[in-house]
């Protein structure tokens, strides 16, 4: 069982992260980027390590977000449509 | 018993973070994204769960606790982001 | 190889394709993020020892017998500490955007050649 | 075209060239040496519950005390890069206030992940998390008042006092280490106590408030200082 969930989470953190490549607007890049750290802390949780989920749960859902977004909206000017 | 009731469990909580996960992938709009970002978020919460009962080790929920009370800090930011507030 | 470790290196392969291919400076910055979070499930999947749990003694564990119980704690320190590392430094980098895009209102990376040669 | 045949090329190489690299990963079935001379020796030698944190405090200190030292590199970086223009032509738009659920909800959760944030660093040798989690808990609830109060500052006189002082007492609790017991950061100063209690582990507890501190307050700064540039 563990397996499968590893397999399940890492085909959907793969496809995030194309998806944070490849995507038109920044914003969304920046949320599949969320989502990337998100799935991760489920992984390292299966791999018996609660402190580093913790601080991947902390760190990479709520703070790395929010410094992104801090740096868009002083750059969001650039002619983005950040609404697609 | 118990591990039908466990695998079962975990086949439903991945059916529903595929889900989640294609949503917010495939999303026509921003909007879209961030609520199936909402919705990942509490299903992750639950697998959390789920492995603790499956490790059966009771501090793993300190985890989940985490979760529950920072994460929503990324979605709120993106809302003030989106109406110009941020 | 594992399992963990093939995700965690294409994370790495496919933020380097990343870094390389894209334009824009925060996307390059988004591409460094992902080979953050590759590298650190690499890290952490060496330590793993199966059927194994958390270093972390309470009722569930009998002190005397922790080594054949717990996994390897050396990688989960390496990462917990290279994770708080990694938002101080993608900030950093963000701020360094934010003032190249002041300097010439463009975020892509092809407008800053004065370096090109 | 030719440029992206140069880039497939360099990942071509980098793939082959890391490709042993990953391939040697084989799944353990026992720890290394190092790792069993923690485990074995760790609870009864520094009366940690928590074995990483124990490597974390005192066994592999001075990585820590680097760690914090390129933490507080960034941090002054970043200041130093978003420093306030004061002859600023643009004057900074008006930002939304922001909604009175959002209002209400922050004042009735943020002393509660402010507690939370504690209790992490608090029982760092006991339960999963510590030093670095609890600060970042921390700077969470700051950042949550910082999205609804767009207009509220942080007290920078507290925040570098708390930065400074973390640092400082930080340092000195090293040193002490090595005057009473075996070396830097050792945590044999105090009495080891009771294995599995609140109040055990020798200094573990009081080194990792002090690492939650100062994390939690250059944290603060990092966010505060990208919040309030105008620009």
């Amino acid at each position: 069982m563990i397996n499968v969930i590893i397999i399940v989470l890492g085909i959907l953190m793969i496809a995030s992260a194309f998806m944070a490549i490849y995507m038109r607007s920044l914003l969304s890049s920046i949320i599949a980027a969320g989502v990337i750290s998100l799935l991760a802390s489920i992984i390292y949780l299966l791999l018996a390590a609660p402190d580093v989920a913790m601080m991947e749960a902390a760190i990479g859902s709520g703070l790395t977000t929010v410094v992104f977004l801090y740096a868009l909206s002083k750059v969001k000017n650039s002619g983005e449509d950040n609404h697609g | 018993m118990a591990d039908i009731l466990y695998n079962t469990s975990a086949v439903i909580a991945l059916i529903a973070i595929v889900l989640a996960g294609y949503r917010s992938l495939k999303g026509p709009n921003v909007a879209d994204r961030v609520v199936a970002l909402d919705v990942m978020t509490i299903i992750s919460i639950s697998l959390i769960v789920y492995v603790a009962a499956l490790a059966q080790r009771i501090i793993y929920l300190d985890v989940a606790m985490v979760y529950a009370l920072i994460s929503f800090i990324g979605v709120i930011a993106i809302a003030r982001y989106l109406e110009r507030g941020l | 190889m594992t399992l963990v470790s093939i995700i965690g290196f294409v994370l790495i392969i496919v933020g380097l394709w990343g870094m390389l291919t894209q334009s824009n400076i925060i996307k390059i910055i988004i591409g460094f993020s992902i080979i953050d979070t590759g590298i650190h499930l690499l890290i952490v999947s060496i330590g793993y020892i199966k059927g194994k749990t958390a270093p972390i003694i309470d009722n569930s564990i009998v002190k005397a017998d922790a080594v054949n119980q717990v996994v390897d704690p050396i990688p989960s320190a390496l990462v917990l500490t290279a994770i708080v590392i990694g938002l101080a430094v993608t900030a950093l980098m963000l701020v360094y955007a934010v003032n190249l895009y002041q300097r010439k209102q463009s975020l892509d990376i092809n407008d800053f050649e004065e370096l090109k040669w | 075209m030719v440029k992206r045949f140069l880039i497939l090329l360099v990942l071509i190489f980098f793939v082959i060239m890391l490709m042993p690299l990953v391939s040697d990963i084989q799944p353990q079935t026992e720890l290394n040496p190092l790792a069993e001379k923690y485990v074995k020796d760790g609870p009864d030698e520094l009366g940690s519950a928590n074995l990483v944190t124990s490597v974390i405090v005192t066994y592999r200190g001075l990585d820590t005390l680097g760690e914090v030292a390129v933490l507080f590199i960034a941090t002054a970086g970043v200041g130093f890069m978003l420093r306030r223009r004061k002859d600023s032509k643009l004057n900074p738009q008006k930002k939304r206030e922001s909604s009175e659920i959002l209002q209400t909800g922050t004042a009735l959760l943020t002393p509660l992940i402010f507690l939370f944030g504690i209790y992490i660093f608090l029982h760092g040798h006991l339960t999963p998390g510590g030093g670095f989690q609890g600060g970042v808990v921390i700077a969470s609830a700051v950042l949550l008042s910082l999205l609804s109060y767009p207009q509220a500052e942080v007290n920078h006189k507290i925040l570098n006092a708390i930065k400074s002082l973390s640092g400082a007492f930080y340092i000195l609790i090293g040193v002490l280490g090595l005057y009473l017991a075996a070396g830097f950061l050792d945590n044999r100063i105090l009495p080891l106590g009771d294995f599995g209690h609140l109040f055990s582990a020798g200094a573990i507890p009081v080194i990792y408030s002090l690492i939650g501190l100062k994390v939690g307050s250059e944290l603060v700064g990092i966010l505060d200082s990208m919040q309030r540039s105008d620009s």
